[in-house]
């Protein structure tokens, strides 16, 4: 399942794969990816995925399973540290973008999920 | 902070659900939990259901605090 | 010319050792012991106007006294800097030089800085919060510490930016600063390598988070007759989060009276913690401090009472930084509560 | 394998009739690089600049920067299996424009990190600040993608880049220094007393700009593999990572890898320095756990006493770093990491993503949070106006006279984590 709040990675895989469409920021987008893991999905991606700071792009997809299991530790740790690192970062950077720059996130953020859904 | 509480001389039980972390924190009693959102219930039982794991739960908890332990123990049952 | 008020106890103001360790608080004009090695390494920048010298059982047995003598004492002297120490490996010297350094900083908002040996209980106390020099174990490395001591005073005195802990000799407090190395980072790596490799001693440049270890204390003996507290990390609060409890990383903690209250219900309490959908914490906050239970078990005899306050943070388990400095002040009342045993959940 | 690397010092740049090297100056005819870059016709029009050391002057957003160099003797050519053809390099000969780099500037996306300045507080940050630089301002045609526009700058740069290191081909070098790695077999003859070292080379793999390539192979496509170190000497690595300005490796830095020059300067006296195990940083958690598992499975089988592992890149890479070191360690291998730090702009905050008690050996490059002040300077090559993106951290942090607040990630290589500075933090 594909949790995301990047219209593009939406309207690309809509049709290929259970997409989770979060109208939000990127911490929305960690947070409910938490949730998830929490109550049992395993993390399929890194959800720090690029060097792109957390500061910088608006948009963010993480893969997590379809299927529900026992409590993934290590996936755990993951999201969790990776909402800590996020909080780390000043956010008023974001406010400077503009739509050029929002779309051109977008596709980083696409081509970055894409490497994972190819292999 | 559960190493803080058992530095100051009190026995401490550790109840959570991740048992990796709490090793990692330095807890030495330590009894397992249902979920993070609710480590001490479950949204899917009833409240006399959910009334009932607590209360085991908290007799294994108790039990742990009873036990002498010299290293870190895990009470799963 | 700064001024320099000095903080000596009662064996390096020669007035005897343990035997001597019970004299109070006096305050002599200049320099004493210790002092002159800080005079001669100062030179004409600063001048050691009074030494405040303080044995060392007087000091941990009446601290809240001895504290309140002592700030009024180097209030007198207006100084630019108060000097502790260094107390090298001596315990008590060791705590009362940080105790009274951090007391100076807060009260009187004057630089303050110590020394001592890293094992020194009073290191592990407030290196965090205070400057505190690393010393030799022994009265033998006094050179060494004035060496490394005096120039971090006087920067300190004069409000000069302060430099790393590896530049400046004082010990890591968690605080990371930049500086230059002299070799490039790949050559202090290979050398690191090559130190391990032989089973030298090397340092590591970035400490990984405190994994130390604390023995487990001796079993509750009759859990029927314990008195037990509850402690949480899961961040349940009264409804309404009266104290403001941070989501995340909290800088405070919550303390709640629960006298007489049977159980939690969605209506009186909540969970702040925002690492964790609230929504189960918030339907039924037992799920996280399970009050009701413990309740149940006082009336059964199972216990033999629940502590009258709850102690609540928020943490998910491996950011520990504030969490262990308020378990820290929050042990120290459940001691004096007599508290026998804690029941500690997290989320 | 064995190479010889001949430094040829350059100590000034000047545009001239005739690109040539002559006294430790490197001459540029302008036109003939501006006329290689236009070959690509995915670039409208393009211009050549100079930058020296002291000049006030500030490049931005910097792409990457590339060291010349040319193979004089010995099979293929530098950037085989990118700019000439897969043929295994690191051996026989090698000229090496010391003191001199192209840099490619690009706005391939509105987001751009990237600052090298000349003079000032800045340029004792990044260490092309010492350098002669030949900078690159290629525009592209209208419309054109940003993965085409991403790998034709890439491009750009290795051909310029080869270009002037051609000029050094009948030079003789002022510096000659000798490489050689024997086989393992051979190593152990040689020195059996000595402890067995291996380098552990992270690279950036995670999608456009986030790309480094190895023989021209996309690196999240490898598993982890054992490399020659004179081969990265003739860039069998290459960067195409554009994002995390401070802590990239660009392609420099794989000609340069430190790591590998001081395991080198130490091999045959205090370690027996046996090879480079090259590892990705990819997406994928599988692939993370996949390619930790394969790099210490090849430490292992090296046989190998300790390993030096080097990061690359901001955030999820943390993760790989400590499941590398943690399997490696678990084979009872030695390690030590290098890493750099966003400690926040106070210092205070969790510097890593993970962390492990086995990670106990550990060199940083700094905290790449640090707030630094960069005064304005005379001239600006590439695209000012990328300035107020670059530094907008924070309210104010772009000034009216074009002095800039920002956090040190900003500056191209400010805390490298192959270890290529002098910067730390305690």
């Amino acid at each position: 399942m594909i949790i995301t709040n990047n219209e593009l990675v939406y309207s690309k895989y809509k049709d290929d794969y259970d997409i989770l469409f979060l109208d939000g920021t990127y911490r929305d987008v960690l947070v409910k990816t938490r949730d998830k893991v929490h109550e049992g999905y395993e993390l399929l991606t890194h959800p720090l995925s690029s060097s792109i700071k957390p500061n910088e792009t608006p948009y963010k997809s993480v893969i997590i399973s379809d299927i529900k299991g026992n409590l993934n530790y290590n996936s755990v740790i993951i999201i969790e540290n990776s909402i800590m690192t996020f909080d780390k970062f000043n956010l008023n950077k974001i406010k400077n973008i503009n739509e050029k720059m929002k779309e051109d996130f977008k596709l980083i953020d696409l081509t970055v999920l894409k490497s994972a859904l190819n292999i | 902070m559960v190493k803080e509480i058992e530095r100051a001389g009190i026995p401490v039980v550790h109840m959570c659900t991740i048992v990796p972390i709490s090793l990692t924190v330095g807890a030495n009693r330590i009894v397992p939990t249902i979920a993070i959102p609710h480590p001490l219930g479950n949204p899917a039982l009833s409240l006399e259901e959910e009334r009932d794991i607590r209360r085991t739960l908290l007799t294994r908890a108790l039990k742990a605090l009873e036990t002498e332990v010299t290293e870190q123990t895990v009470f799963e049952k | 010319m700064l001024k320099v008020v000095h903080y000596i106890n009662q064996f390096f103001a020669n007035i005897g050792g343990e035997e001597m360790a019970h004299v109070p608080a006096e305050v002599r004009e200049g320099i004493v012991g210790p002092g002159l090695a800080f005079q001669q390494a100062f030179g004409e920048e600063a001048e050691i106007v009074a030494t405040i010298v303080c044995g060392d059982s007087y000091f941990n047995e009446n601290m809240d006294e001895a504290k309140k003598i002592i700030i009024e004492m180097v209030k007198k002297y207006n100084p630019d800097i108060f000097i502790a120490g260094p107390a090298f490996n001596a315990g008590r010297y060791g705590v009362a030089c940080g105790t009274i350094a951090q007391a100076v900083k807060d009260e009187l908002n004057i630089p303050v800085l110590t020394g001592m040996y890293i094992e020194n209980p009073g290191a592990d106390m407030f290196k965090n919060s205070l400057y505190i020099v690393s010393t030799k174990n022994s009265a033998a490395g006094m050179r060494d510490a004035v060496k490394k001591m005096a120039p971090l005073a006087l920067k300190l005195a004069k409000g000069e930016k302060i430099g790393s802990s590896a530049e400046e000799g004082y010990m890591p407090n968690g605080t990371r600063v930049n500086f230059f190395e002299k070799e490039r980072g790949s050559k202090r790596a290979v050398k690191m390598l090559l130190n391990k490799l032989k089973d030298k001693e090397f340092v590591t440049e970035f400490p990984m988070p405190d994994f130390d270890r604390v023995a487990p204390n001796p079993a509750v003996k009759d859990v029927t007759k314990a008195k037990i507290a509850l402690v949480t990390s899961g961040g349940i609060v009264p409804k309404g989060n009266p104290d403001h409890i941070e989501s995340s990383s909290a800088s405070k903690y919550g303390k709640y009276d629960i006298e007489g209250v049977m159980d939690l219900t969605e209506e009186t309490y909540q969970t702040a913690h925002g690492g964790y959908d609230p929504v189960y914490a918030n339907e039924d906050p037992d799920r996280v401090l399970p009050v009701d239970v413990l309740r149940e078990f006082e009336k059964e005899g199972k216990i033999g009472s629940l502590h009258r306050y709850f102690y609540t943070t928020v943490g998910n388990g491996t950011a520990v930084k504030n969490a262990k400095a308020f378990a820290e002040k929050f042990a120290k009342e459940l001691v004096a509560d007599g508290v026998d045993a804690v029941i500690l959940t997290s989320t | 394998m064995k190479l010889e690397l001949g430094y040829v010092f350059i100590k000034d740049i000047q545009f001239a009739e005739v690109s040539k090297v002559e006294n430790g100056t490197l001459y540029v005819n302008r036109d003939e690089v501006k006329a290689l870059i236009l070959e690509d016709q995915n670039f409208k029009s393009a211009d050549v600049e100079l930058a020296r050391p002291g000049e006030s002057i500030r490049i931005m957003p910097v792409k990457d920067v590339i060291e010349p160099r040319v193979k004089v003797e010995g099979p293929g050519g530098i950037f085989p299996g990118t700019i000439n053809k897969v043929e295994t390099v690191g051996s026989g000969k090698t000229n090496v424009l010391k003191g001199a780099a192209v840099v490619t500037t690009g706005k391939i996306v509105g987001f751009q990190e990237g600052i090298i300045d000349m003079t000032g507080p800045g340029a004792e940050y990044t260490p092309f600040s010492k350098l002669n630089n030949l900078v690159l301002v290629c525009e592209p045609v209208d419309g054109l993608k940003q993965h085409e526009h991403e790998k034709a700058l890439r491009f750009a740069g290795y051909k310029v880049a080869v270009y002037l290191g051609e000029l050094a081909r009948a030079l003789t070098p002022d510096e000659v220094h000798t490489y050689e790695t024997p086989t393992l077999v051979e190593g152990i003859k040689l020195y059996p007393e000595l402890p067995r070292v291996a380098y552990v080379c992270m690279l950036q793999s995670q999608g456009l700009m986030h790309d480094t390539y190895v023989y021209g192979v996309d690196a999240k496509q490898i598993v982890p593999t054992l490399i020659y170190p004179t081969e990265v000497m003739d860039g069998a690595i290459a960067s195409g990572n554009c994002v995390s300005a401070c802590d990239k490796n660009t392609t420099y830095h794989h000609l340069n890898n430190p790591v590998i020059y001081d395991l080198f300067d130490e091999h045959g006296k205090t370690l027996n320095f046996v090879g480079v195990i090259i590892t990705n940083e990819n997406v994928y958690l599988a692939d993370k756990e996949r390619s930790s598992n394969w790099s210490s499975k090849l430490a292992e089988y090296l046989g190998v006493d300790g390993v030096v592992v080097s990061e690359e890149g901001f955030g999820n890479p943390d993760t790989d770093l400590i499941m590398n070191c943690k399997k490696i360690e678990a084979k009872g291998i030695k390690t030590v990491l290098i890493t750099d730090e966003y400690a926040g702009r106070d210092g205070t905050s969790q510097s890593l993503a993970d962390a492990d008690v086995k990670a106990d050996a550990v060199v940083t490059g700094g905290n790449a949070n640090m707030v630094i002040d960069l005064p304005a300077m005379d001239k600006v090559i590439g695209y000012p106006e990328v300035a107020d993106i670059i530094a907008g951290g924070f309210d104010g942090s772009l000034h009216a006279d074009g002095s800039i607040t920002a956090e040190l990630q900003v500056i191209t290589g400010a805390t490298n984590e192959m270890g290529f500075n002098k910067l730390s933090a305690r």
